[in-house]
């Protein structure tokens, strides 16, 4: 369904989209008979002369059934949705396959603020990578990231991803991801921050690896600041 | 015993109140009918504030940066403060006032066949503090950093802090304009539920009480047992705005994510607050028009009381990815899903009412039906964002905001709209113009589904809300979804216009309307036999009742219709 | 306008009017306070150790004893119940008018004890459980201040033989103020 | 009170001496520092307070069940309530998360911009993060 509009990039995008899929398709059935239902017996029992109304009170058999076989399979159907829905969101939020990269995610009025590790896959180190407003990731490497925030609630959505994690300042969460498809992507804040909510975009790339390999060793602190002679590394 | 219960009732009611100068008539007055209008037209006319903010933000993202004529360019704390007091607005100074309020004052007394609410001058003392409370937030509006920006869930610690917000004035206003309307709709409630419970006419039991009077009593109810920890959160968030403490600070201690719990505690409820009472109008106008016994009135009341008790298991499904335990999520999925269940119970059992009716689309009807057809969309919609796994692609999207619209304005507009013009004759003792009824219906109905759908598909192209202008965001800066938003706000202006035919109506029938009888629509329930419109004390001689409300269609009868107090 | 409605006098329920509608009051107050007191106890676990240190400043004494003048006065409530229930209207009156007192010892206490405690510099702003501190028992002395004045206004009618039920109405709420106050005494001044 | 069967007397007296014995009781418990104890004394007991005042100066033992049901059903929000806060606001670590220890060691009434870390605050400000 959403991938009509938006592409997927990450490995579980499929997912999400397969669940709205078969949401759309159940409730779709239902609103569709229903709507039909509705229409048809508003035309059908229209005001006539000499056609009386009838008298029901709802405990006839004949017609309640109509009523509760219908009902009874909404139940069903719910229970299709559930189980899906839940799949789908274990899948997403509660596992946490092993990762080649973690990455560090940081919102605050109003930009977001990305560390990632330098060549030694590491973060926390000397040589970790800061950039503002871009993320650079890998394609086909599973990502996980600490988010934080620093002042307000933020929410990190990239929607090629079907990604979508609330930042709260005092906690670190940790989610994952693991981008499918090259290209460059948005990455929007969630979650209404103040004045610059509205402002608050950032860029995604999703490279190839030889991309990234280019992009590190040219925004890697270490080599700027070799090639800036002696001084020490003051990574910060 | 001093108060022993069962004073007589003493046949007639209190005579005519002649000649009151008119500020004690229309503002001191106790009588329920009277603050039911006060909470009508109030109501009405936050109608309009709510109905031009959304005019002005709708045109900032339909035609971003362009002066907006009757505010000028809308810059990004405006638009925040917009949609912030138009959320509120909407909700909690025209839905409830108007659905709960106005009809609750109204029918509730007129239908259980009684003189006033059991206590007129707490019910006075609510209106004046709702209006208080509406004043505060229109207020807000021309004070100093304008009004409060943080949306109408006021998540901290944006809201907590003016230096987050820039809204030292308005967030703090905001809070306290909440909280007094929490206080006068508790005030109200007390006053229904008591009403309802204790008043009733000799002879009506339980189960002969109209729907109406169920949806709205439970409403109250249900609002009275949600809304305490979100009046002790607004206390706390008050005091971290303005005296520094940090219940919702992360850095002293507090916990932002605590206030989500409860606001989402009784914000869900609180949908079903406005749900149930539109519910239990567009039943009464069913049974009516479809001339048609309400199609297993019990299991309907079954289905209201499930909704009610489920509705309190379910509110964390607002904060799926608000970075509650995600374990938490699938508890939550569950209980979601399954309360579509009695609402799906009660649209079929109201669908399957028609079955069989004879059935006259006057404009009340054309409303009440509405209200179904549209509805049902909003409600199977939530079933996206119930289920959680969409959800995390969904959540503040458009799709929400399309979703709660297309339940919302159902609820608030539609089935306002349909009371309205229902129980206008009774109200004010004239007939509405059918044929301006009927142009304002269509050019209310026709934009309304103009305006939402497309942002349907905004929302699932990934337009997140509260977003001033989408040019920011390269993804979602295409023409296409451009033209969506601008078909939207095209709508919105036709709708708008359409109101006028509306308020014309409403003058013209002041002026010239047709008298009402007492039961213009053959009616069985107990305010269709008091006079149009009924004096006060209501009755001369107070009703008794001797069945149910629905009789309509009964065999062997020579009336289709046979009003509840008539004797067998 | 000044004669009561007929629908005040109805009792379709057989519960007088005025207790359903205070029973009602309770329970939005069970909500209110029920929220605060859930709040406050999920963030005291949270972070026990730390917020014990805070809570061991709090005087368990003053607390005892505005417990027992609690309990009092709740006893002089009921037996002005009990009073009007015989239609002695004065009788209730004068009890009532202790209970106030009650409520006006409670509170001088309180106001001696916050400023002790103000002066040693636990202000609502110091840390997250004094804010808890002070909302708890503000707002519960805000409902002793409310319960008081409503019963001055009560006992003045009692005292004419007149709406003799309000004196249980009344009373009813009392009870509950109390009942609030039985658990943060040991939720502000036991729990270290 | 007519119906309202207060016709069996209450001793209200006793049951005031009771109370105040109970409130000794809930004093004296908890200076024995063991855990369990101080649970027992002083908030069992403090259920048990309530219970009686509810139960015999409040008169609801005697009134109508609805009365009882409304009353219990606040309360049973409550536990819901609570049990739905628990795992978020209870704890500093939960599945996918955990608090964050720079945010709760101070108890100094200061903002806690500077505690935050992670950088500057933002000089995008209202210009923009522009693309
Ligand atoms: C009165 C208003 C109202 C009503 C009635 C509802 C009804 C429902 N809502 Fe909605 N909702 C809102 C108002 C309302 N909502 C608002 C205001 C918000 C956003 C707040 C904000 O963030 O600002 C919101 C947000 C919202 C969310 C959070 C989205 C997010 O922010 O990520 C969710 C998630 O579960 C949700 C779900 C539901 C469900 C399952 C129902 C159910 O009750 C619907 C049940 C009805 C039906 C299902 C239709 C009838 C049934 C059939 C035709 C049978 C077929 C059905 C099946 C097979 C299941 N709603
Ligand atoms: C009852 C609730 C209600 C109603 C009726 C409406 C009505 C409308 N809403 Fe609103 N809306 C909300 C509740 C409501 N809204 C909420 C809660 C939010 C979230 C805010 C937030 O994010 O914090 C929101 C947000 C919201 C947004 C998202 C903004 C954003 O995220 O950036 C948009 C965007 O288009 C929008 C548009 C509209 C439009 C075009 C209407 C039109 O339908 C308006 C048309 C109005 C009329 C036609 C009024 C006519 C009525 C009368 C004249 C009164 C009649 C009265 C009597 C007879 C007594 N709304
Ligand atoms: Cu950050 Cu919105
Ligand atoms: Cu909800």
């Amino acid at each position: 369904m959403i991938e009509r509009w938006v592409q997927q990039a990450s490995s579980f995008a499929g997912d999400v989209d397969g669940l709205v899929l078969l949401v759309t398709v159940l409730v779709g059935f239902w609103f569709i008979a229903a709507e039909i239902m509705f229409f048809w017996l508003i035309f059908r029992f229209r005001k006539r002369e000499g056609v009386a109304t009838q008298y029901l009170s709802g405990k006839e058999k004949h017609v309640k059934n109509w009523v509760n076989i219908p009902h009874y399979l909404v139940l069903v159907c719910d229970v299709f949705i559930i189980i899906a829905a839940v799949q789908v969101w274990v899948k997403i939020k509660q596992t946490l396959p092993p990762a080649d990269a973690t990455i560090r995610v940081v919102g605050q009025q109003w930009a977001w603020t990305f560390t990632q590790p330098g060549p030694d896959g590491l973060l926390d180190t000397a040589d970790d990578i800061r950039t503002s407003d871009d993320l650079h990731v890998e394609v086909d490497k599973t990502y996980h990231f600490k988010l934080e925030a620093t002042d307000v609630l933020h929410s990190f959505s990239v929607p090629v991803f079907r990604l979508k994690q609330d930042s709260v300042p005092g906690r670190t969460i940790t989610g994952w991801f693991k981008p499918t498809k090259a290209g460059d992507f948005d990455i929007q804040c969630a979650e209404i921050c103040g004045i610059g909510h509205g402002i608050m975009a950032a860029r995604l790339h999703v490279e190839t690896a030889e991309q990234h390999q280019e992009w590190m060793a040219q925004n890697s602190p270490i080599a700027e600041a070799e090639a800036a002679v002696s001084d020490s590394t003051t990574s910060e | 015993m001093a108060h022993h219960t069962h004073a007589a009732d003493h046949g007639a009611a209190h005579g005519a109140h002649h000649d009151q100068p008119w500020f004690i008539k229309y503002f001191w007055s106790t009588d329920h009918k009277m603050i039911a209008f006060q909470y009508l037209w109030t109501g009405m006319l936050m109608g309009l504030v709510g109905a031009f903010t959304a005019y002005v933000f709708r045109m900032q993202l339909a035609f971003p940066g362009q002066p907006v004529p009757g505010w000028g360019v809308v810059s990004p704390g405006e638009y925040n403060s917009l949609i912030t007091t138009h959320g509120s607005i909407m909700v909690f100074w025209v839905a409830m006032p108007v659905l709960i309020a106005a009809f609750g004052n109204f029918l509730i007394p007129l239908m259980c066949g009684v003189d006033d609410m059991v206590f007129p001058r707490l019910n006075r003392l609510s209106y004046q503090i709702f209006l208080l409370s509406a004043i505060i937030i229109v207020a807000t509006l021309f004070v100093d950093g304008g009004a409060f920006g943080g949306a109408w869930t006021a998540y901290p610690p944006l809201s907590a802090d003016a230096r987050f917000s820039l809204t030292p004035a308005g967030s703090t206003m905001w809070v306290i304009a909440v909280a007094l309307e929490f206080v006068a709709f508790l005030m109200g409630g007390i006053n229904f539920i008591v009403t309802a419970m204790n008043s009733r006419a000799p002879g009506m039991k339980a189960l002969d009480v109209p729907i109406v009077v169920w949806t709205i009593v439970i409403a109250s109810l249900l609002f009275m047992a949600s809304v305490g920890p979100l009046f002790a959160g607004a206390v706390m968030l008050l005091f971290d705005q303005t005296l520094g403490t940090g219940f919702y600070n992360p850095g002293k201690g507090g916990d932002p994510i605590l206030w989500q719990h409860l606001f989402w505690f009784f914000g869900h409820p609180e949908v079903y607050v406005v749900l149930l009472p539109a519910m239990g109008i567009v039943a009464e106008i069913m049974a009516v028009f479809a001339r048609k016994k309400l199609f297993g009135y019990k299991t309907i009341l079954y289905t209201i009381i499930a909704t009610a008790v489920l509705s309190f298991f379910v509110w964390a499904h607002h904060q799926f990815i608000a970075g509650i335990d995600p374990r938490m999520a699938n508890v939550f999925t569950v209980t979601t899903l399954l309360i579509s269940i009695p609402i799906a119970e009660m649209c079929f059992l109201y669908i399957a009412t028609l079955y069989g009716g004879s059935i006259r689309l006057a404009t009340p009807m054309l409303w009440a039906l509405s209200f179904i057809a549209t509805f049902l969309l909003g409600g199977v919609t939530g079933i996206f964002l119930g289920a959680s796994g969409a959800d995390v692609y969904f959540h503040d999207t458009y799709f929400v905001v399309a979703h709660f619209h297309y339940t919302f304005f159902p609820i608030a507009i539609i089935g306002t709209f349909a009371g309205f013009t229902f129980w206008f004759p009774k109200m004010f003792g004239r007939m509405l113009d059918e044929r301006l009824g009927k142009i304002h219906f269509w050019g209310t109905i026709i934009p309304f589904n103009f305006i939402f759908i497309p942002l349907f598909f905004t929302g699932a192209a990934g337009d997140h809300r509260r977003i001033y202008n989408y040019m920011n965001f390269p993804d979602q800066a295409t023409p296409e979804l451009q033209a969506l938003r601008i078909t939207a706000t095209v709508a919105l202006l036709v709708m708008l216009a359409f109101q006028a035919v509306f308020f014309f109506n409403i003058f013209k029938t002041f002026r010239s309307g047709k008298k009402a009888e007492k039961n213009p629509w053959d009616s069985n329930t107990l305010e269709w036999t008091a006079d149009s419109p009924p004096p006060h004390g209501n009755w001369a001689e107070l009703p008794t009742v001797s069945r149910g409300p629905y009789e309509y269609g009964v065999p062997g009868r020579a009336k289709d219709y046979w009003p509840q107090n008539e004797k067998a | 306008m000044s004669a009561k409605p007929i629908a005040t006098t109805r009792s379709a329920m057989d519960i007088p009017t005025g207790r359903l509608a205070v029973w009602w009051l309770l329970v939005s107050e069970i909500v209110i306070f029920g929220g605060l007191l859930v709040a406050y106890i999920l963030n005291r676990q949270a972070h026990s150790a730390e917020w014990s240190a805070q809570a061991a400043v709090t005087d368990w004494r003053i607390g005892a004893f505005n417990t027992f003048v609690l309990l009092t006065s709740s006893l002089s409530a009921v037996m002005a119940h009990q009073a009007a229930e015989k239609g002695d209207g004065k009788k209730a009156a004068r009890l009532l008018y202790l209970t106030c007192l009650g409520g006006l010892v409670f509170l001088i206490v309180k106001s001696f004890e916050w400023t002790t405690e103000i002066s040693h510099g636990y202000t609502i702003m110091s840390h997250t459980f004094w804010s808890y501190y002070y909302t708890l028992a503000g707002l519960h002395a805000f409902h002793v201040i409310a319960g008081m004045l409503v019963m001055l206004w009560v006992a003045g009618t009692a005292s004419r033989n007149q709406e003799l039920h309000r004196v249980e109405n009344v009373g009813i709420y009392w009870h509950f103020v109390d009942i609030v106050w039985i658990f943060l005494f040991p939720l502000l001044y036991i729990a270290k | 009170m007519s119906e309202h069967a207060h016709g069996h007397h209450r001793n209200y007296l006793r049951i005031y001496f009771i109370l105040l014995g109970l409130l000794v009781v809930s004093i004296v418990g908890p200076m024995a520092e063991i855990r369990i104890v101080t649970l027992i004394t002083a908030f069992g007991v403090a259920i048990v307070k309530a219970y009686m005042v509810a139960k015999n100066f409040m008169h609801l033992d005697v009134e109508k069940p609805i009365i009882q049901w409304l009353l219990g059903i606040g309360l049973v929000l409550m536990l819901i309530l609570f049990g739905g806060l628990a795992p978020d606001v209870m704890k500093d670590k939960g599945h996918r998360w955990e608090k964050d220890a720079r945010f709760h060691q101070s108890t100094d009434p200061g903002h806690h911009d500077g505690a935050a870390g992670h950088g500057e605050k933002s000089d995008h400000g209202t210009s923009g993060s522009g693309h």
